[in-house]
């Protein structure tokens, strides 16, 4: 069974070969799902010119924001940033480049990377900012423009659960892009809550099979809310 | 009078179906969950991943696993579905969510949206608006009329850039509810109290008038 | 609640609407996971002229065969086709037109249909006679060919399990094209073999969204076996 | 001699390794799941949606649900999964497979294969094989070497419509185990009392013969 057998035990054996000005596809919402623990150790190992893939870029002290402070990402592919301070100083200071892309549109590269599809077509952006140097073209009387996949050298996923095949099973709202970024690194990393012995996992319930999967590792989360919202206990009894 | 953030939500809510599945973005679309009418089931969909979007919830039963697109915790209503980014996106691109309300900072009268950048501003980025506004039939943009200064924000073409192009049928703002048809707004209903030449005032794009303007019911 | 709750308890009512000349997606692959009980209410209303989208054509007497006798396919979009003599005669004389499609491109225009994709780039067919009047491009070195996304009128699709709302879960390789029939229809038809009370399913478990899913139906199925192979009983025991 | 079925099964599961995910073709291919070397582990991706793929069952455990991509009856594996077709061939055409055995009519030397299609016979269609063969990197062909009147199937240039251009690497006939390179056929190994110039006058395309050409062994 060692073949199949993705789990390492440490975050350097996780997270080696990442070498300067590679490009890392990182899963996560905000700061719901993402992997916390990796992103942890491209801090500790001070790779730079990182090219980044991710929807969001953290906050000054958690998720990849803890990357900009020592200079460690050249580049962002997100579609919503600039909930810090430093990435808002870094990008009006020219020293980070920063690439906005669709949330839908975004989600599609990854998974077209994953897939074999090398571009595909979208009506998102049309005739926006987000069209300028791409083909545009009508299909049954709509506009479209050209949308190319993304691939990572590495792709860096937070899941709930696995076996340590590395099937994947994911938790509510935290599987937002962690998914399809699993599909997409060269050498896709994994941490989770929770390592289960083959076989325990329901083959009919698993999100990502094992196949897209070369490291997994099992970590303690913080899980910080970005945004608490609460209703008073009594409100909510009729609920 | 103008309408209040409430009044818009109460007012669009007026436009929901019974089994609609509805997107609403951020501030005042958010408020329209409030005002869904008795007897009558919508579920929300949040396109980071969650089909069926409950209320907040309480202390005892936060989860940080369970949020919405504004990254605040929620519950999920009964019979909700969890899915990935793509299939969240699958589902908005490819019109399946029959009606989503969005802000905007201008809507021109060739359908024309700006909501997500101001140049020389910082920019944070169009998150998921650019796909939610190509792959909607069925949007209402919700927005005041006009600035604080008076300068109105429905236009004959947008100033700021676009976050997508001919897509805006409806508008609903603090004064009026318009239709956008044929290169020009067309005045469906006016905010109780607000006179007809008060919108004209305050709508630079060309607005077409009919003979009788209703105001609003609530 | 009445607003989500898909059931319909008729078969007629299922498929109300269906016209000469409508395309409809069919989920299955061979004769696993088909919605036999839609096919034969097709047949029964003797609609004509239909192109079909489906991975095969199923067999003489079973599955989308039974369309056959009666010619109500006009055209059939499907990766392999043939398990049947009418199948057979109807192509040779003319009387069938048959587009083969690759399955990995079938299973791709179908999501792509759902998913507001007009058409993507891929590898699969270039150079091959699928590449025949399709563009072709280079991307990073290697040659693709564009191909065109599929919906339908109508999609029938078979399922496992499902709530009232239509969230559906499929069982084993029973779900193949289904999940992707699911998204490509203007009017999407579902028949399971359960039906459960909505909040039964596990929201983090549910493989098709009930957004997808216009009438539900519980029926009950044949499931033949096209290909039944099995070993002795013995030399099983030590797997 | 040349190669029986199951020879020709048992050379190929040579180029196994521990931890290869496979997919392996109707036919010879099939057979190679039954030489996989003791000590190694192997996962099979069966495109209709599985991987890991088990033995056939017995009359007591066949599931119709449960087939493979040849419509059989089959089993999981332990750490097995179930997908949609859609994404089976992400996995497939994604290059995520790392090994795939399929058959052919005719392969040639610019590496195109033709295996679907016999123009003026009944076109049952190509199924997965067009994807199988665009998306793997790693692929094996397994055929005899020429048909029973001894012509040729590896040729200079394919007769037969493509099912894939320029995407095979390496064939395993039941004569010779050969790579194609910069448009020429390349022998490797040869079946056990074959000789090169057999191997020779079988082989239409260009043959390239290194001094030492050793024979397969088992």
């Amino acid at each position: 069974m060692a073949g199949f057998d993705k789990v390492v035990t440490s975050y350097e054996e996780a997270m080696a070969g990442l070498e300067d000005n590679m490009t890392v596809i990182a899963g996560g919402f905000g700061l719901c799902g993402i992997p916390e623990n990796l992103i942890s150790e491209i801090k500790r190992k001070g790779i730079k010119g990182l090219t980044l893939v991710s929807n969001n870029c953290g906050v000054d002290d958690f998720g990849l924001g803890i990357l900009l402070p020592n200079r460690q990402i050249k580049k962002i592919v997100a579609s919503y940033v600039g909930e810090n301070a430093e990435f808002e100083r870094q990008m009006m200071a020219g020293e980070l480049e920063v690439e906005l892309t669709p949330q839908g549109t975004l989600a599609e590269k990854m998974r077209a990377g994953g897939a074999g599809i090398p571009a595909f077509f979208t009506a998102t952006g049309f005739g926006t900012p987000v069209a300028e140097g791409k083909e545009e073209r009508q299909f049954n009387g709509r506009d479209y423009i050209l949308e190319e996949s993304i691939t990572g050298d590495f792709a860096i996923v937070k899941a709930w659960k696995a076996d340590r095949y590395g099937n994947l099973v994911f938790r509510k709202t935290a599987r937002n892009f962690n998914p399809l970024a699993a599909t997409a690194g060269k050498i896709t990393v994994v941490e989770v809550e929770e390592i289960v012995e083959v076989g325990e996992l329901d083959p009919d319930q698993i999100h990502t099979p094992g196949i897209y999967v070369d490291r997994l590792i099992q970590g303690t989360f913080e899980k910080r809310i970005e945004q608490r919202t609460v209703q008073p206990s009594s409100t909510a009894a009729g609920e | 009078m103008a309408l209040s953030r409430e009044q818009i939500a109460q007012r669009v809510a007026q436009e929901l179906q019974d089994g609609f599945y509805v997107n609403l973005g951020i501030g005042i679309p958010t408020l329209v969950a409030n005002f869904v009418p008795d007897n009558m089931d919508v579920m929300l969909q949040s396109e980071n991943g969650l089909l069926g979007m409950g209320q907040f919830p309480t202390e005892e039963t936060i989860d940080a696993d369970l949020i919405n697109a504004g990254k605040q915790t929620v519950t999920m209503a009964k019979g909700a579905s969890i899915f990935d980014s793509a299939e969240s996106f699958a589902m908005i691109r490819g019109g399946h969510v029959d009606l989503t309300v969005l802000g905007a900072f201008e809507v021109d009268a060739n359908g024309n949206i700006a909501s997500y950048m101001i140049p020389g501003k910082l920019i944070k980025g169009m998150g998921g608006a650019m796909d939610l506004v190509a792959g909607a039939d069925n949007i209402i943009v919700t927005m005041t009329h006009a600035s604080k200064h008076g300068v109105s924000k429905l236009l004959s073409n947008c100033t700021l850039p676009l976050t997508g192009k001919g897509c805006i049928k409806r508008v609903l703002t603090d004064l009026a509810f318009i239709e956008i048809k044929d290169g020009k707004f067309h005045l469906l209903e006016r905010a109780p109290g607000v006179s007809v030449a008060e919108i004209i005032k305050l709508t630079e794009g060309e607005l077409v008038i009919p003979v009788d303007v209703p105001e609003m019911q609530f």
